[in-house]
């Protein structure tokens, strides 16, 4: 067992806020995620080449935009290649009979690989990417707060059906707050198991009840102090006037701006021109 | 798991609890602020009945808590927010809020942090946030749990001496402790044992019982243990110092006293 | 063998999430040794990287820059047996009562004998040697639920974990934090009898003063990553402007000791029991 | 229940199981020898926390624990496996008012109850919804997706079978607080 594998990151926090505060930093959180999800819609919908080469030169101008440096979106990318070359060889041998058109390449027995078929292949894969990259841009470039304060916000609507918003928000931003200190107490326990003795993820992987059995010394603490520290942060919101259902006020307020509405208008308007207009390849 | 328990606390109090493991201290506390209702008898709080549920809100407000683990009281992913926790529960409107958040950091001098998140401050920092959250609340009081226990002597320092300061400014202040020589800066020291007030009054009566007090698994202040040596072969040297300060004033004093003699 | 080094770090240095903005450099140069025997406290102002040092002793991390010779094998080499490592030094962590993962008490003392592959008699009796070395009956307590014990009774079952694999090396992190005088003190004077009468090395990192003063041999003080003092509780506790430099806080006996120098009185500040501090006292207060 | 909004209980109960889910899910699954598909310990937990707080915290602990999960992870979300997530937490949670673990008894009974739900919500998730989802939102091979699905709930039907039902125990016995209290004397 490597040294290396005790060390979990501590700081995780969803995409690793990157703060340059430049002008994608400083949109309203709420029409950022407005905004990205109506491009990572029409994203997801494109099939032509065209559009997704235009989807991909526009992932990286928001990088640029953004100040953040490319890499960072790359090694967003890296986790997942095994598991976008994995869909590629499948959807090559398999989608072939689904989606049958253009040009035969190949065919032996239910393989049959088309024109169509690759072009689903190659698009599937960069569309792939642009969604990370996107998706990278909005996270590196919204602390986690604000992105909880999106949600809140973009829910609330939903009051008007007697969903909890607000009490969802807090879910949210419990477990946010939680993350970085399960982390640390995970670390801590493999390195105390460890010191007793524990392997992990030892042995042949089809006893797979016996490799359960090794994670016993870990998720049993991990439940334990998952306990008491709900048990301890009950206490505290409740201290300090925490009453479910109550009506509370917001410490942070957040006001579009002018500047919002154009960066909203300006993002459908290409997200409607990708998924509508009719790419001749 | 509390008998039999009476006592009432004034307004600007300095209040220490002391006891050993699992004798009832933060049962005790839990009742301060309605946290736990009693089965029998009444808690009031500046006139309110902790029984009453509508009253609840009140209570809480003017009686804050902070406990024993720093990083279980920090519900929000950045420090100011969670300091407003409180105030948003209330209902306090944003303007004064941001006031009053302002106010409580400064307190605690952790202004310069309020836009971290609680994972990169140290425990004694965290605590000192909780602390804020609760200031911001402007309570009458605060109850401190073993407030100090999970930090080190610099982060006890620094806590000590926010509650010290909020004493000062007429806050009555009811502190859970292990640490002897803490308990001796209150004006007034609880002892609990299963479940009963044992011991009632300041701490220098409370310490002249030394050997009850090791009954009870607990200990006098080291300054006080040095004294009673001292006292042991010069007679003359009180046995009832509690703190730095009077032993300096008795060394003081003696050095006269021998010298007039002598 | 009292000259014998059983833990040396020589110019150790970690660097934790290398290579990200949050880059953070937790040891540097750093070098200690321990010989054979001895208890050896490591204090130092709260991130100045006392756990990450300790972590290295048995590979837990392995050293980034520099060496770190346990028992003459170095860890560094690939190729050493990592878990006859772990049986050698111990560690115990800070609040190790959460690691406890057994319902039963005797259960969870024997999972390290257990995993070290030992025949189930030998596992008894170790157990029952560790459970008494920490002073838990082990007939009495052996099949008690772990989850309906004290604090203290809960790390002292911890330690006893540790305890039951033998180890010639104890590292303890804060191993009293938290507990009551009484639970605290109980532990300490566990920790001193292994040192004296079980000859085993003790390695701990404490905040508590009174605690190194009474333990410790010998100390090495820790900031900003690396050690910046070392000497006996004497010559550390005398060195009046260092501490307060690096932000270690002085044993209430020791503090009152200062004061008395302030104020111009001449008395010795290496003492720090409660009957040395007295006998300085009542030293003051005789001469004229 | 029904017009009331959650309790502090419940809210931080939903909280806290997000996280440690979350991070169940991103450093304690092992590698089940097939790509992409892990043992994940961290259905054991959801199934725990589902028995004890309920269908509605078990749903949310699974969806707001997987999407932040993957969002951590990729920085984009699967969406149709966060559904499945939501949906095994709820179905698991069904178990909640039959097992009643706050009384602190579990026999045999309950242990059956809990493994024979475990086993239908997670067969229902894995094998049928999972599958579906992933076909009508990500337009996957049909052929792939089924057996991944398979795959993958098998091992968490075993994972959940063996630390689900441990952790059921362990909790069960903490709530029977009665007969501790004398031994602690
Ligand atoms: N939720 C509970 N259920 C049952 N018994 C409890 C509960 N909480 C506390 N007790 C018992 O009540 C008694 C008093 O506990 P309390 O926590 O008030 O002690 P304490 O003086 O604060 O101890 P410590 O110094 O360890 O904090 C103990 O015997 C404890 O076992
Ligand atoms: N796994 C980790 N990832 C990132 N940073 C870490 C990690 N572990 C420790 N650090 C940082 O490295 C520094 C040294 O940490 P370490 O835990 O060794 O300090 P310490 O002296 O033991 O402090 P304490 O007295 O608070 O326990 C701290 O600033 C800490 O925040
Ligand atoms: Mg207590
Ligand atoms: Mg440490």
């Amino acid at each position: 067992m490597v040294a290396a594998e005790f060390e979990l990151s501590r700081n995780i926090t969803i995409g690793q806020y990157v703060p340059t505060g430049s002008i994608i930093h400083r949109v309203d959180p709420r029409i950022k995620v407005l905004a990205f999800t109506i491009i990572v819609l029409a994203i997801a919908l494109n099939t032509s080449y065209i559009g997704n080469a235009m989807g991909l030169l526009f992932s990286i101008y928001l990088f640029w935009l953004s100040k953040i440096p490319i890499s960072y979106g790359l090694s967003g990318v890296k986790p997942a290649i095994p598991f976008i070359i994995i869909l590629a060889v499948l959807q090559l041998l398999f989608q072939g009979s689904i989606f049958s058109g253009g040009k035969t390449y190949f065919e032996f027995g239910f393989i049959l690989i088309t024109g169509e078929s690759i072009r689903l292949v190659i698009v599937s894969a960069v569309r792939f990417i642009e969604i990370i990259f996107v998706s990278s841009v909005l996270t590196l470039s919204t602390s986690t707060t604000e992105l909880t304060h999106a949600i809140q916000s973009l829910l609330s609507p939903l009051k008007k059906v007697k969903f909890p918003v607000h009490e969802f928000s807090l879910v949210i931003t419990i477990a946010i707050r939680f993350v970085p200190t399960f982390a640390i107490e995970m670390e801590k326990m493999m390195k105390a198991q460890a010191s007793r003795g524990a392997e992990f993820g030892t042995g042949e992987w089809w006893r797979i009840i016996k490799r359960t059995k090794e994670m016993f010394p870990i998720i049993i603490p991990l439940f334990n102090v998952a306990m008491h520290r709900a048990e301890d942060l009950i206490l505290a919101m409740e201290s300090r006037c925490y009453i479910p259902g109550g009506t509370r006020t917001a410490y942070t307020v957040y006001e579009v701006k002018r500047k919002d509405f154009l960066i909203l208008g300006a993002g459908t308007v290409f997200a409607v021109f990708l998924f509508a207009f009719p790419f001749p390849i | 798991m509390l008998k039999d328990v009476s006592f009432s606390i004034e307004p600007g109090e300095y209040v220490a609890i002391i006891g050993h493991n699992g004798s009832g201290k933060s049962t005790l506390s839990k009742h301060l602020n309605g946290i736990l209702t009693p089965a029998s008898g009444d808690v009031w709080v500046n006139g309110r009945n902790t029984k009453e549920s509508r009253e609840i809100r009140f209570i809480r407000q003017d009686v804050g808590m902070v406990f024993q683990h720093p990083d279980n009281q920090i519900v929000a992913t950045i420090v100011e927010e969670d300091v407003a926790f409180g105030l948003e529960n209330l209902g306090v409107p944003r303007d004064e809020m941001k006031k009053r958040v302002k106010d409580a950091l400064e307190t605690v001098s952790m202004y310069q942090y309020r836009n971290r998140p609680p994972h990169h401050l140290s425990g004694g920092q965290k605590q000192r946030v909780a602390i804020a959250g609760v200031l911001a609340m402007q309570p009458k009081c605060i109850v401190f749990d073993e407030a100090t226990s999970m930090l080190d002597s610099y982060g006890r320092q620094d806590v000590l001496q926010v509650m010290r300061e909020m004493n000062n400014r007429g806050m009555t202040i009811i502190t859970v402790t292990h640490h002897m020589s803490e308990a001796a800066q209150a004006d007034r020291i609880l002892v609990i044992e299963s479940g009963r007030i044992v011991m009632d009054g300041p701490p220098r009566e409370i310490f002249k019982h030394k050997d009850r007090l090791s009954e009870l698994h607990l200990d006098v202040p080291a300054v006080n243990q040095i004294a009673t040596e001292v006292h042991r072969s010069l007679e003359d040297f009180s046995a009832d110092i509690i703190n730095e300060d009077e032993f300096m004033q008795e060394i003081e004093k003696v050095k006269k006293l021998v010298k007039s003699e002598g | 063998m009292a000259d014998k080094n059983i833990i040396e770090v020589t110019n150790l240095g970690h660097t934790y999430m290398k290579g990200t903005p949050l880059e953070h450099i937790a040891l540097s140069e750093t070098s200690i040794y321990v010989k054979e025997g001895e208890c050896v406290a490591i204090i130092g102002h709260t991130g100045s990287g006392k756990s990450t040092l300790i972590q290295h002793f048995n590979g837990l991390m392995r050293p980034e820059s520099g060496e770190v010779i346990i028992d003459g094998e170095n860890i560094a080499d690939k190729n050493i047996d990592i878990k006859s490592l772990r049986r050698k030094v111990g560690i115990v962590f800070q609040n190790p009562e959460d690691q406890i993962f057994e319902s039963l008490v005797g259960d969870d003392v024997a999972y390290g004998p257990f995993k070290s592959g030992l025949p189930v008699k030998e596992v008894r009796e170790r157990v029952k040697w560790a459970m008494s070395v920490v002073g838990l009956d082990f007939d009495e307590m052996k099949d008690r639920q772990t989850f309906a014990l004290s604090g203290g009774q809960k790390r002292k079952v911890a330690l006893a974990g540790i305890l039951a694999l033998k180890p010639k090396v104890l590292v303890l992190d804060e191993p009293t934090a938290g507990l009551d005088p009484k639970s605290s003190k109980e532990i300490l004077e566990k920790i001193q009898d292994l040192n004296k009468k079980e000859k085993m090395t003790i390695v701990f990192v404490s905040h508590n003063m009174e605690e190194v003063a009474f333990l410790a041999d010998r100390i090495y003080v820790m900031a900003e990553g690396t050690v910046v003092l070392s000497g006996t509780p004497r010559e550390i506790f005398t060195d009046r402007e260092k501490m307060q430099k690096y932000h270690i806080g002085t044993p209430e006996t020791v503090r009152l000791l200062y004061r008395l120098q302030a104020e111009g009185y001449s008395v010795r500040a290496d003492a720090f029991s409660i009957e040395e501090v007295s006998k300085e006292v009542l030293k003051v207060l005789s001469h004229n | 229940m029904q017009n009331k909004a959650l309790s502090t209980k419940t809210v931080v109960a939903i909280g806290i199981g997000t996280a440690v889910f979350l991070i169940l899910g991103r450093f304690a699954s092992l590698p089940s020898g097939i790509p992409n598909t892990n043992i994940e310990t961290s259905y054991a937990f959801l199934a725990l926390m589902s028995v004890i707080f309920g269908p509605i915290a078990g749903a949310l602990i699974g969806f707001i624990g997987h999407a932040l999960k993957d969002a951590i992870m990729w920085g984009s979300i699967w969406w149709s496996w966060v559904i499945v997530s939501g949906i095994v937490g709820l179905l698991m949670g069904l178990a909640w008012k039959k097992i009643n673990i706050q009384s602190g008894v579990l026999g045999t009974k309950q242990i059956v109850t809990f493994n024979v739900v475990q086993g239908i919500a997670q067969a229902v998730g894995w094998f049928l919804v999972a599958p579906i989802l992933d076909i009508l939102i990500y337009a996957e091979p049909a052929n792939k997706v089924f057996v991944q699905g398979l795959v993958a709930g098998a091992a968490n039907i075993v994972t959940v079978g063996v630390i689900g039902s441990i952790l059921l125990a362990a909790y069960a016995k903490t709530r029977s607080k009665t007969d501790s209290l004398d031994l602690e004397a």
